[in-house]
């Protein structure tokens, strides 16, 4: 019994730590711009897909992630630089759909150069699991707890300790006071783009070993990012860390306890009551409307 | 005005290319079209069938072609949506005028294509799955594939070999997967076995070990069957070793690939699938008729794509092959003699199986061609 | 004045129906109108869409589940209860309406990217049902629609019909059902929106503090444009299903959403005629991508991300201010 | 003769500060009735008190004897009352005109079947209302306008366009929220010269504004709030007259 729902607990857990860091991403280019960046789930093919094909051609591991990050790093900017940047005046929807050509458009690169197969990557260490209390846990899901743990302190940290941290904050809070106090605010929406690719990439690294990766794994996790998200309340950091795991259980429970066929329902009908009494999220900014 | 000047022009222009098109009849090529699930999610068959395809058909007409004619491919991807698959039917039929058809990647897409294929009366070979594609019969449809019913036939005849009763089903919510599990219900209650916990998990699905600890925890299964197919199975197949789970596994013909080893890794080891003898050519018996067709196939297809050769590229090769017989056969291109031959077409020994088609069958294989593997040492073996 | 203004109305309609009129003269094989009657029925969906993302501002990233709705509603009633067609759409319009307004008035409370979530969990959970619900639906295999019949006429696509003792073939009889669906679809739509309750729903994206100190029920017309909206996807849902024959799962997916919402925002929001350029554009891409194989997938995307970010009012708001604006510069030179 | 508008004992707090504490005040029915204070007094947070667009946290609002405490801001409206904002709310995605015939909402009722098929009445309604309209735009003298974008006017006539877009509703009270702010000597005379004619029709109206002269041109009944609270309430030349007033606006 206990095991049993330990079970789907660190099922649960570990894949709700992915989307919470796909879930950082977008609060992170959301709080500095506003922009529902539907290529979120690409960062994460790209993470993936980059250091596989890497390890492949014989670089070592650890060098093959950093220029698989690099490069994820480079393309958030060259997204912000040449799709989001040149369409500031578009309306909120026209955005997304930039966005969605985007990731459409990456996406078919990818297929190019890698190929459609799926990929598989190592375990980072051991291929044995670890029994608790009856149940099995992933020596992986250790890696990607506490690589999320380390990125979310390391978030923190960025913030509230340096100065282009804070320069993004003040950007996002608002930019034309930021831009007044001197701070270049094409450079810091650049940045935040560049910081939330880095994040996408490094969870798409560390889920690969338990996922496999493609060209297209994109698509459903960048979805399900977007999802955590818009439960913990858009623009929360803290609302996206417990979005995404919230949505990571509620997926694994349901899917144990209510009925497989229907877990995706239960946790898209979640959403709908979160939504219904809280209309901007379990932790989302509460705005009394100006008139 | 205008308008009548366009439209007589237009009048001109069809006479003319009629003229044309009478005169060149000997040298016109014989259309084959083809719409196949080349990317999308469906593309690990889609990719395999379009190379078969693109790869004999140049063969052929190396060698001189049908009846003294070239083949021409022409040839759509519908990305595994099953409208688009119906859309670029309609284009190959009434846009590019194919004389037949070999594709549909899916049971989706082939299905999806069907009313509109019946009713242009269109000779059309599937190359997807599930049994409702031929049954019951439909007069212009054929398929490759054996059935997903002879396959669940096959692995259930199998663990009633190793005297298994209580079975553990887990399937993917895509076509194959829940036509797989459809199947599998119907065949374990005529053999008078139990499905005591199924069991599903959609397409995009990155972690199973919920669904599998759900049937770890059910009482009496004496041994699991995944049906399905992509990345999904390979999944299942991790976490079944990491959940600990030791009963008989078994996977459907789904995933016979060598990719599928590739990445469920040493997880696999042990498991049974009902598969094509390609995944096994030089285990196959000297006297076994498939063997020469087989080896010929998977020799033939590495040496030009430089990659793994898998069943679900035999497939279009089959029916490639079964189309060629047929237009030889009638003589002609005319559709309903293809149709004709087609259906009477018997003995064809192809890679997926031997064909004997017949007005009732338009498959033309029975569970038989399906050998069951194993996985050993990270190999395919032949069981039976 | 009022003439001017009639006649400024109705001017885009009358275009409409003349290139629907012209267009048969271009149309080479049966293949190419099957191409326009799917753009038509589409491009009818995407008009009620446009009313709520257009007009009242209301953004869904899920309608495509109520076309699917109406699709396996049709399908499911003519096909397993025997129904005939017109019944089955009409109820299948109330039903889906119904549904639509039981989800609407809660989830209209929501606004910007909340909304888009949760019209996106709406969409998902109707094509998760309809994927699963194997004994009703045919599950992810799909399942065969019969032809449409009207009237005791079966309309099959490869039928052969007569018509005021004109000869026409089943495609050319589709395509006049089809254009004239299209017609009522806009005459309507534009009804709608040059009206008491169309200035109603444009002024709930203008300004809802507006609507509401001058008597507008701004919750009550959100909903009744969602409403409307999800009657036009279930009608044309019902459509595609009998043109197709046979529909899957995916005509309710989040991709056929996304293409919804992509073809109103990339033919212009707001604008009626816009759409339905939208609508055209994006059936006629992948059919001309085709040749491109490899490349299809990123051509697709770099012509839409191309598009959007040069044309951020989509192509025919940003293609007739071009005109005018030549137009005027020609007008000023010449005086 | 009973009070058109009756506030008792209001209260409003936004976490935990009190914009509004403790107001109570009497509107009689063809009054102007202006509510003066320095910035960040409440004005505003009363006027959205009254109309509907906030939810007092303590206290009363009566229109018309009518407690209002659970109408939307549509059903006030039902009720006759109408109002301009501080910060402009005209949807910019219609023209002056179609703004205008939106505040005829209420009258221009007409059945989903007459819209979709356009009916003729629907038709004689409509040119009705935008007759109408024209005329309410001569009226408050934004009338070369007509057909214009409403993203493509003055500050001056879009303020202008509000009022005419309160008094098509056919109010019987509007509020009308700082509408001299940012117009000049001339607009603003012409500002004050609407007002009266506004009040000469039998409207009664309520005035949030910073312009004195305006204020004290015009108004019947002044209400002066500081912090939150009254300060004063009484005819022009008493709140002149007022001490407290004095101390607020001279010594603050």
């Amino acid at each position: 019994m206990l095991a049993e729902f330990l079970q789907y607990l660190f099922t649960g857990i570990t894949i709700g730590a992915t989307y919470a860091l796909i879930a950082l991403g977008f609060t992170l280019i959301y709080n500095a711009s506003h922009v529902i960046n539907f290529a979120q789930g690409e960062f994460l093919m790209i993470g993936g897909m980059a250091t596989v094909s890497l390890t492949a051609m014989g670089v070592p591991m650890v060098i093959a992630v950093v220029l698989a990050v690099i490069l994820a790093g480079v393309l958030g900017i060259a997204l912000q630089r040449f799709a989001i940047a040149p369409a500031k005046q578009a309306d909120v929807v026209t955005l997304i759909i930039i966005t969605i050509g985007a990731s459409i458009f990456i996406r078919g690169i990818a297929q190019v150069v890698w190929g459609k197969e799926y990929h598989v990557m190592q375990n980072f260490s051991t291929d044995q699991p670890i029994q608790v209390f009856g149940a099995v846990l992933n020596s992986q899901s250790l890696w990607v707890l506490g690589i999320g743990a380390v990125m979310v302190v390391a978030l923190v940290l960025f913030f509230t300790k340096t100065l282009i941290g804070k320069a993004i904050l003040a950007t996002s809070m608002n930019k034309e006071a930021a831009r007044l106090v001197g701070i270049r605010t094409q450079m810091v929406l650049m940045l935040a783009f560049m910081v939330s690719a880095l994040l996408g990439s490094v969870a798409g690294i560390v889920v690969a070993p338990i996922t496999f990766t493609s060209y297209d794994i994109g698509i459903i996790l960048g979805l399900k990012g977007f999802v955590a998200a818009a439960i913990g309340g858009l623009g929360s950091g803290v609302g996206a860390v417990v979005g995404g795991l919230a949505l990571g259980i509620v997926e694994a429970m349901a899917a144990g306890y209510i009925s497989s066929d229907y877990k995706d329902a239960v946790a898209f009908s979640m959403i709908l009551l979160v939504l219904f009494f809280m209309p901007r999220g379990l932790f989302g900014a509460k705005v009394v409307e100006r008139v | 005005m205008l308008k009548t000047m366009m439209r007589r022009a237009g009048q001109c222009a069809v006479v003319a290319a009629a003229c044309l098109m009478m005169s060149a009849q000997a040298a016109e090529p014989i259309k084959i079209g083809s719409f196949l699930s080349v990317t999308g999610p469906a593309s690990f068959l889609g990719d395999p069938e379009l190379k078969t395809l693109e790869m004999y058909v140049e063969k052929i007409n190396e060698e001189g072609g049908v009846l003294g004619r070239q083949l021409e491919l022409i040839h759509y991807d519908d990305v595994g949506n099953a409208s688009s698959a119906r859309n670029f039917a309609s284009r190959l039929i009434r846009s590019d005028r194919v004389d037949i058809i070999v594709g549909g990647s899916t049971t989706g897409a082939t299905m999806a294509a069907v009313p509109l294929i019946e009713q242009a009366q269109v000779p059309f070979i599937s190359l997807a799955g599930a049994v409702v594609i031929t049954t019951p019969v439909k007069k212009w449809v054929f398929k490759t594939p054996q059935s997903d019913r002879m396959a669940a036939e096959r692995i259930l005849a199998d663990m009633k070999d190793r005297g298994i009763t209580k079975i553990g089903l887990i399937s993917g919510t895509g076509g194959f997967g829940s036509s797989g599990r459809t199947q599998t219900l119907e065949v374990a209650e005529q053999m008078g076995m139990d499905v005591v916990a199924d069991v599903t998990y959609s397409g995009s699905d990155t972690d199973m070990t919920a669904q599998l600890t759900n049937i770890r925890n059910t009482k009496g299964v004496e041994a699991v069957l995944n049906f399905g197919f992509g990345q999904g199975p390979a999944i299942v197949t991790r976490n079944y070793v990491q959940l600990g789970m030791e009963l008989p596994f078994y996977q459907s013909h789904g995933v016979a690939s060598d990719s599928f080893l590739e990445l469920a890794g040493s997880s696999a080891e042990g498991l049974r699938l009902p598969a094509s003898p390609l995944l096994v050519p030089d285990s196959l018996p000297q006297e076994d008729p498939q063997k020469e067709v087989v080896q010929n196939y998977k020799a033939e297809y590495e040496a030009r794509w430089d990659s793994k050769v898998s069943t679900f590229g035999a497939y279009a090769y089959d029916g490639l092959m079964l189309a060629v017989r047929a237009i030889e056969k009638a003589g002609s291109t005319d559709p309903e003699a293809v149709r004709g031959a087609l259906e009477n077409i018997q003995g064809y020994v192809g890679v997926t199986g031997e064909f004997n088609m017949s007005p009732d069958d338009h498959n033309g294989l029975d569970a038989d061609s399906f050998r069951i593997l194993e996985v050993q040492n990270g190999e395919w073996k032949l069981i039976d | 004045m009022l003439n001017r203004f009639m006649q400024s109305r109705l001017r885009g309609l009358v275009i409409l129906a003349l290139i629907l009129i012209i267009l048969p003269a271009f149309l080479g094989n049966p293949f190419h109108y099957e191409l326009v009657i799917q753009m038509a029925i589409i491009a009818a969906t995407v008009v009620g869409l446009n009313l709520l993302v257009g007009f009242a501002g209301q953004i869904s990233l899920g309608h495509a589940g109520f076309f699917g709705l109406g699709a396996y509603f049709t399908g499911i009633a003519t096909g397993t209860y025997g129904w005939s067609s017109l019944p089955a759409l009409v109820v299948g319009a109330v039903v889906v309406g119904t549904i639509a307004w039981l989800v609407g008035r809660p989830i209209l409370r929501l606004k910007g990217h909340y909304l888009s979530m949760a019209t996106l969990a709406v969409g998902f959970i109707i094509a998760i049902i309809l994927n699963n619900e194997r004994a009703i639906t045919g599950g992810p295999d799909g399942m065969p629609v019969p032809a449409l019949d009207l009237f005791g006429w079966e309309l099959s696509t490869f039928g052969r019909y007569s018509l005021f003792g004109i000869e026409i073939s089943g495609v050319q009889a589709w395509y006049i059902l089809a254009s004239v669906v299209l017609l009522a679809a806009v005459w309507f739509a534009l009804n709608l929106i040059e009206s008491p309750i169309g200035r109603a729903l444009r002024s709930v994206h203008g300004s809802e503090v507006a609507a509401s100190v001058v008597g507008v029920d701004t919750a009550k017309y959100k909903s009744l444009v969602f409403v409307i909206s999800a009657i036009y996807a279930s009608v044309m849902g019902g459509l595609y299903a009998h043109f197709q024959g046979f529909i899957t799962p995916a005509v309710a997916s989040f991709e056929f959403s996304i293409l919804f919402i992509t073809m109103v925002v990339l033919g212009g929001m707001g604008s009626t005629f816009g759409v339905i350029l939208g609508a055209v554009v994006l059936k006629l891409l992948p059919q001309v991508l085709a040749d491109f194989q490899e490349l299809e997938t990123v051509m697709f995307g770099l012509i839409l991300m191309l598009t959007m970010i040069f044309m951020p009012k989509g192509l025919l708001p940003t293609l007739t201010a071009a005109v005018s604006k030549r137009m005027r510069k020609k007008a000023g030179g010449e005086a | 003769m009973t009070a058109l508008v009756e506030v008792k004992g209001l209260d409003k707090a936004f976490g935990g500060v009190h914009a509004v504490e403790g107001v109570s005040f009497a509107v009689e029915a063809g009054q102007v009735y202006s509510v003066i204070g320095p910035n960040g007094a409440g004005k505003t947070t009363l006027f959205n008190m009254i109309t509907g667009l906030y939810t007092p946290t303590k206290g009363e609002i009566l229109l018309n004897g009518e407690s209002t405490a659970k109408l939307e801001p549509n059903q006030l409206a039902e009720r006759g009352m109408c109002r301009t904002f501080q910060q402009m709310q005209i949807c910019m995605n219609m023209t002056a005109i179609e703004n205008v015939m939106l505040g005829r909402h209420l009258q221009l009722r007409s059945s989903l079947f007459t819209t979709l098929f356009r009916l003729p009445s629907l038709r004689r309604n409509e040119t009705d209302a935008r007759k109408r309209a024209a005329d309410l735009m001569e009226y408050v003298g934004c009338g070369e306008y007509l057909d214009t974008e409403a993203s493509a006017m003055s500050y001056g006539a879009l303020k202008r366009l509000e009022i005419a877009r309160a008094l098509a509703a056919e109010p019987k009270v509007i509020l009308l929220d700082e509408p001299a702010a940012g117009l000049n000597a001339t607009e603003t005379s012409a500002l004050e010269a609407l007002i009266r004619k506004i009040a000469d029709q039998g409207i009664t109206v309520m005035l949030v504004e910073h312009d004195m002269k305006l204020v004290m041109g015009i108004s019947d009944r002044l209400l002066v709030l500081n912090y939150g609270r009254v300060l004063a309430e009484g005819a022009p030349e008493e709140v002149r007259q007022n001490p407290d007033v004095i101390a607020a606006y001279l010594g603050g």
